[in-house]
């Protein structure tokens, strides 16, 4: 087969992409247009993306697991997260036994104008407190808005998806979110 | 052919870099003050800083012809720039009691003053790396590398101004990154690094401890409560 | 003297007075034009001071700094894990690339070695940045020369290798995924086969970028003998990646000097034109992308079954020692020199980036040109501002 | 030859009114069409969609948003200079205009020597495009302004020399007279169809076609504008309405060709094969030119999205190697194809 000019390759290749996505129905429904099906560009106000289940978007604190460690604070690249709480006594676990000694969170504060998203605070927490959720909908008009406090990070536990299965081969145990 | 092969094929020598340490300190003679191998990994050289030139020459002439990087190390342990307010150092503190103001004995090839050069060549044909370091006088300053390697020009100005190294025979050792009006080496270990001092460790929080003189009190009323429940229960 | 030869005297310096006007006159004088910090073709804020005769460049100098972020310096505050954070925002387009030679080297002084399973995750994920980074470029040098097209299918195809990037390390530019001794988490069930079907596309993707830019003739005309730079010229500019082996030089860390990827286990080969010039970077670059489509297949076929995490002990600390380490890249030659001193951070990084290096060669390689080969050259060249500035 | 019988002022009105109205609408179109439509979906995208339906009416937001913008002028500008030039550019579309026929009789201006004319009014906008990046003080404007100057004469050459061919054939310069011969012309005899000179002239439609790519400075002639180099070249200190001006020009600019081409070689407002009254011609025909027009624009565009630009070098050296010695080849050829047939 004799070469085709470049150039004219090159027409073609613009011409079926835009036929593409145009025309992306198959069968005899081809000549329907139907670019909204076609285009890969999400209209983000009317439509959404879905980013996956893993994505970092806003980090959800599980409050009651939270025991004020200061683990991720301290672990903490930027700086971003502050943390205040205070000891109290607990109830014993069960009858007989003595009264505990626990912390309390007074104050849980992630300043997401300076989280470089690394997750870093979220892979030190000992006690399953800490979770990514793929949420991204949080702009503020005003900077000091995107620190939240332990109430606004506890709203977003609800968004946290479950942990996914892992690929054949892995020996990896599947994490539970707690609810 | 990789450099890091499983534990039981490593040979207990790496002939091939070996055989390079000895043919470079033959070439070099007394321009070589030490050297340090790690088998399969890297060799490293220390030469003397006025035959620095000579030295590249004479790795270029061994079949190091590709011009990896230039830098330099600075060897101070000064308390500025490091993270002094953070837990991290209160650990190391205790280990080393003294104050060690300078600490080039640890590098690899060893060391004598508080600035070290360091210049990384690769050998396409034998696909390996040589690292050369040398040790600054007071004097601060080191022949060019422009004429060995032109891509040594860049590499020497960031040298020049993150530590204050001069490079004798460089014309142009102006900033490359920067402003003109810079003053100071960033690189140099006493130089601050504002970020981390203008704004305290939130990390340094500890949890507050409940009061001693109320410890007692608070802990009876949990217990009656949890009595109290027990026995409704 | 008399008052003739005085006469003469003053002839001749008013005759060489005129020449000297009609050469003034004729002479059209150079003309300084910054081509940044804010241009297009700088993608970032790169500036190139030129001294222009008429279109023809006389000196090109690039003046850098205005992203410069001081990483080296940030580093030695850092403990090992946050450093991570910090160096995949390098090269942003190929970040999680940025991680894997810190990370080798600070396994390397620790004695550590991460599982077979992490091996190869890691370098599917390596490949796959490689992937997202050389195809915008693939798209991008169109868009450098003029056409428009390219680039969107650049971002439209790079796109579905992001969202795998995404779907494994949760972050589409800054994995943030490697850890010493492993990597932060398995991959997800499904995605060996969604990632299959997205190296299909971008194989056709390849195709089409050969359609529409390397068989074009005015694409050819374009970069077909602009900016040579000779083999011995880019071995002492240290130039790495595709625009060394774009220079006939056959080198490539992943196969010379591989630190203990899963390269050695699978079948490729190493692309290289002998031409030096811009076509013959950009079509080594349209090969590796190629080659790495087919190299994640042929690791997705056969990553081992095992842990993902080697033993390393929570708090971590790097005995005292030197290493370099350096990974072939998606720009070239990325590398790290750590200087641990036994503590939790590094005592000093240096970090050797690709584009520092190669953007180096510019003043030799841009004398003569004229202004739209500045754009074809820098284009070629492929440079990101972040691994230049640091 | 009017189009109706009224005074010579209300005639004047009606058609500069029309002429006013024509050139926002055209570069409407070609924009909505091609700009954002065409190139959306060759990329994969769905273009601009919020504003009217379909996104029909962005084109009118953008403009009113560069009308709202701050007229600014470099503090170094020639400000006179600065100011004339966009004018300069759009008086060249619009005297273009003046000359297209779009039905027998519709036609502002039946000049006999329309050709000629179209030739002159079309390479005074060089004249706008040197001034504009004169006087922008911006040595981006400058070389833009200078890249364009020597661009555009260039190519002017090939352009008229491309349509010397078609008059040649026609025998006339008259626009109107080269449909007409196309209309009642016959190739070889065969006179079912006409003679659309794109079939007798297809070497000069081509090269008419690449020198107008060029003239329009379209990619892959775009070096005065030169986005990714040159930051849009000559109108780099433009905002605001001045820019809108040279942006209408341009797509006005390009319409106007794509109706030259349109009536030198598809015919112009003559429906090929069919014989129609001139009355209800003089109806139909915008709307036969339209659509021979949308289709050479669409050429014109989609060449633009695709291609990459050539250097400025290589672009003279295609103009005065290749193009020049073909179209001149291609007038001796109709010449002897004229005498011998």
């Amino acid at each position: 087969m004799p070469q085709l000019p470049g150039l004219i390759k090159g027409l073609g290749v613009t011409l079926r992409t835009a036929g593409r996505t145009l025309f992306p129905k198959r069968g005899w429904k081809t000549l329907i247009p139907a670019p909204q099906k076609g285009a890969v560009t999400v209209q983000y106000p009317h439509e959404k993306e879905a980013p996956p289940d893993r994505a970092r978007g806003v980090i959800a604190l599980h409050e009651e697991n939270c025991t004020a460690c200061m683990l991720c604070s301290r672990s903490c690249p930027d700086w971003c997260i502050y943390i205040e709480g205070h000891k109290v006594k607990a109830p014993p676990r069960r009858a007989g036994g003595k009264a505990r000694t626990v912390n309390m969170v007074d104050r849980f504060d992630i300043d997401y104008a300076l989280c470089m998203y690394c997750g870093i605070c979220v892979d030190v927490c000992p006690f399953d407190a800490l979770f990514w959720t793929p949420e991204y909908e949080y702009s503020e008009p005003r900077i000091a808005d995107l620190l939240h406090d332990k109430d606004r990070l506890g709203e977003w536990m609800d968004t946290v998806p479950d942990f996914l299965e892992y690929e054949t081969g892995s020996e990896q145990k599947v994490r539970k979110v707690p609810r | 052919m990789g450099d890091q092969p499983t534990p039981e094929e490593i040979p207990p020598s790496d002939e091939e870099r070996e055989g390079l340490l000895a043919r470079l300190s033959e070439s070099l003679g007394e321009i070589l003050v030490d050297s340090h191998l790690r088998p399969h990994e890297d060799l490293w050289l220390r030469v003397r800083a006025q035959n620095w030139q000579d030295a590249a020459r004479a790795a270029k002439a061994a079949g190091f012809a590709y011009f990896g990087f230039l830098s330099a190390i600075d060897w101070h342990i000064a308390p500025e720039g490091r993270y002094e307010d953070t837990e991290f150092d209160a650990g190391l503190d205790e280990e080393d009691d003294e104050p060690v103001e300078l600490d080039a004995s640890t590098g690899y090839a060893g060391g004598d003053t508080r600035f070290q050069l360091l210049m990384q060549l690769y050998s396409l044909d034998r696909q390996l790396g040589l690292l050369i370091k040398a040790d600054l006088g007071e004097d601060m300053t080191v022949d060019t590398l422009r004429d060995v390697f032109p891509g040594a020009d860049w590499h020497e100005r960031e040298t020049h101004e993150m530590f204050g190294i001069t490079f004798h025979g460089h014309p142009t050792l102006h900033p490359l990154y920067l402003p003109t009006d810079f003053e100071g080496h960033p690189l140099r270990k006493d130089f601050p690094l504002l970020a981390r001092q203008v704004k305290p460790w939130p990390g340094v929080v500890d949890i507050e401890e409940i009061p001693e003189h109320l410890e007692a009190q608070l802990e009876a009323e949990v217990m009656a409560a949890f009595e109290a429940e027990e026995g409704g229960a | 003297m008399t008052a003739t030869s005085d006469r003469e005297q003053m002839a001749y310096v008013a005759a060489q007075a005129a020449d000297a006007r009609v050469n003034v006159e004729l002479d059209t004088g150079d003309m300084t034009l910054n081509i940044g910090p804010q241009h297009p073709a700088t993608h970032g804020t790169l500036r190139i001071a030129c001294r222009l005769d008429g279109e023809q460049i006389i000196v090109a100098e690039p003046i850098m700094g205005y992203m410069h972020r001081g990483y080296e310096k940030l580093c030695e505050v850092r403990t090992y894990p946050q450093c991570t954070t910090l160096i995949n925002r390098i090269d942003w387009l190929g970040s999680f690339a940025n991680e894997v030679p810190f990370i080798l080297a600070a396994e390397r002084l620790m004695e550590v070695e991460a599982p077979p399973r992490a091996q190869w995750i890691r370098t599917i994920l390596f490949e796959l940045s490689r992937i997202a980074n050389l195809s915008l470029f693939l798209g991008d040098m169109g868009v450098q020369i003029g056409a428009l097209t390219p680039v969107f299918f650049a971002f439209r195809d790079r796109e579905r290798v992001l969202n795998q990037i995404e779907e494994v390390t949760g972050g589409r530019f800054h994995p943030n995924f490697d850890r010493i001794g492993g990597l932060k988490d398995d991959i997800p069930k499904g995605w060996v086969d969604e990632t299959r079907s997205v190296m299909v596309k971008m194989r056709t993707f390849c195709d089409e970028m050969e359609d529409l830019l390397v068989g074009n003739e005015i694409f050819q005309a374009r970069c077909r003998g602009v900016g040579v730079i000779p083999a011995d010229v880019a071995l002492g500019h240290g130039l790495s990646g595709a625009n060394l082996r774009a220079s006939g030089v056959d080198w490539d860390l992943r196969r010379d000097a591989n630190p203990g990827l899963a390269w050695d286990q699978i079948d490729w080969r190493v692309w290289t034109h002998p031409d030096g010039d811009s076509f013959a970077r950009y079509w080594v670059r349209l090969q590796e992308t190629r080659e790495a489509t087919r190299i994640v297949d042929q690791l997705l076929d056969g990553i081992p079954s095992g842990p993902i995490m080697a033993k390393v002990p929570r708090i971590i600390k790097v005995p005292a020692g030197e290493a370099y380490i350096s990974t072939e890249n998606p720009l070239g030659e990325m590398g790290y020199y750590i200087v641990s001193k036994g503590d939790l951070g590094p005592f000093r990084v240096k970090i050797r980036t690709p584009s520092f290096n190669n953007i180096s060669v510019v003043p030799w390689v841009m004398k003569g040109v004229y202004v739209p080969d500045v754009i074809t050259i820098l284009g070629s060249l492929y440079f990101i501002l972040g691994d230049i500035d640091r | 030859m009017s189009l109706l019988a009224l005074p010579y002022w209300q005639e004047t009105a009606i058609k500069l009114g029309l002429a006013l109205a024509v050139i926002p609408a055209t570069s409407l179109i070609l924009v909505y069409l091609f700009l954002f439509k065409m190139m959306a979906f060759m990329q994969s995208r769905l273009g601009p969609n919020d504003t009217g339906p379909y996104g029909s009416l962005q084109l009118i937001a953008e403009a009113i948003k560069f009308l709202q913008k701050e007229d600014i002028h470099p503090a170094q500008a020639d400000r006179r200079v600065f100011r004339m030039a966009p004018i300069v550019v759009l008086a060249s579309t619009f005297l273009l205009y003046v000359v297209l026929p779009v039905g027998p009789d519709a036609v502002v201006q039946n000049l006999d020597t329309g050709v000629f004319y179209a030739m002159a009014v079309s390479s005074l906008s060089v004249l706008g495009i040197l001034m504009a990046g004169w006087a922008s003080a911006n040595k981006y404007a400058l070389l833009g302004g200078l890249r364009a100057a020597g661009q555009l004469i260039a190519y002017e050459l090939p352009l008229i020399l491309a349509v010397m061919g078609v008059v040649v054939q026609a025998e006339t310069l008259n626009l109107q007279g080269i449909v007409e011969a196309q209309a009642t012309g016959e190739i070889f005899g065969f006179g079912a169809i006409g003679n659309p000179f794109i079939l007798t002239q297809f070497l000069a439609f081509l090269i008419f076609m690449i020198a107008a790519q060029a003239e329009l400075t379209q990619t892959p002639f775009d070096m005065p504008v030169a986005e990714t180099e040159l930051v849009g070249g000559f109108h780099i200190e433009y905002t605001g309405f001045r820019f809108l001006l040279f942006f209408m020009a341009e797509f006005g600019t390009a319409f106007a060709f794509s109706a030259l081409a349109s009536v030198m070689f598809l015919g112009g407002w003559w429906i090929p094969g069919f014989d129609v009254d001139d009355k209800l011609l003089n109806i139909l025909g915008p709307g036969v030119m339209l659509a021979k027009i949308l289709l050479i624009a669409f050429f014109i565009f989609w060449v633009r999205f695709t291609y990459p630009r050539l250097r400025e070098d290589q672009l003279q050296k295609f103009a005065w190697k290749v193009l020049i010695p073909l179209a001149l080849a291609n007038i001796v050829l109709t010449g002897i194809f004229k005498v011998v047939f």
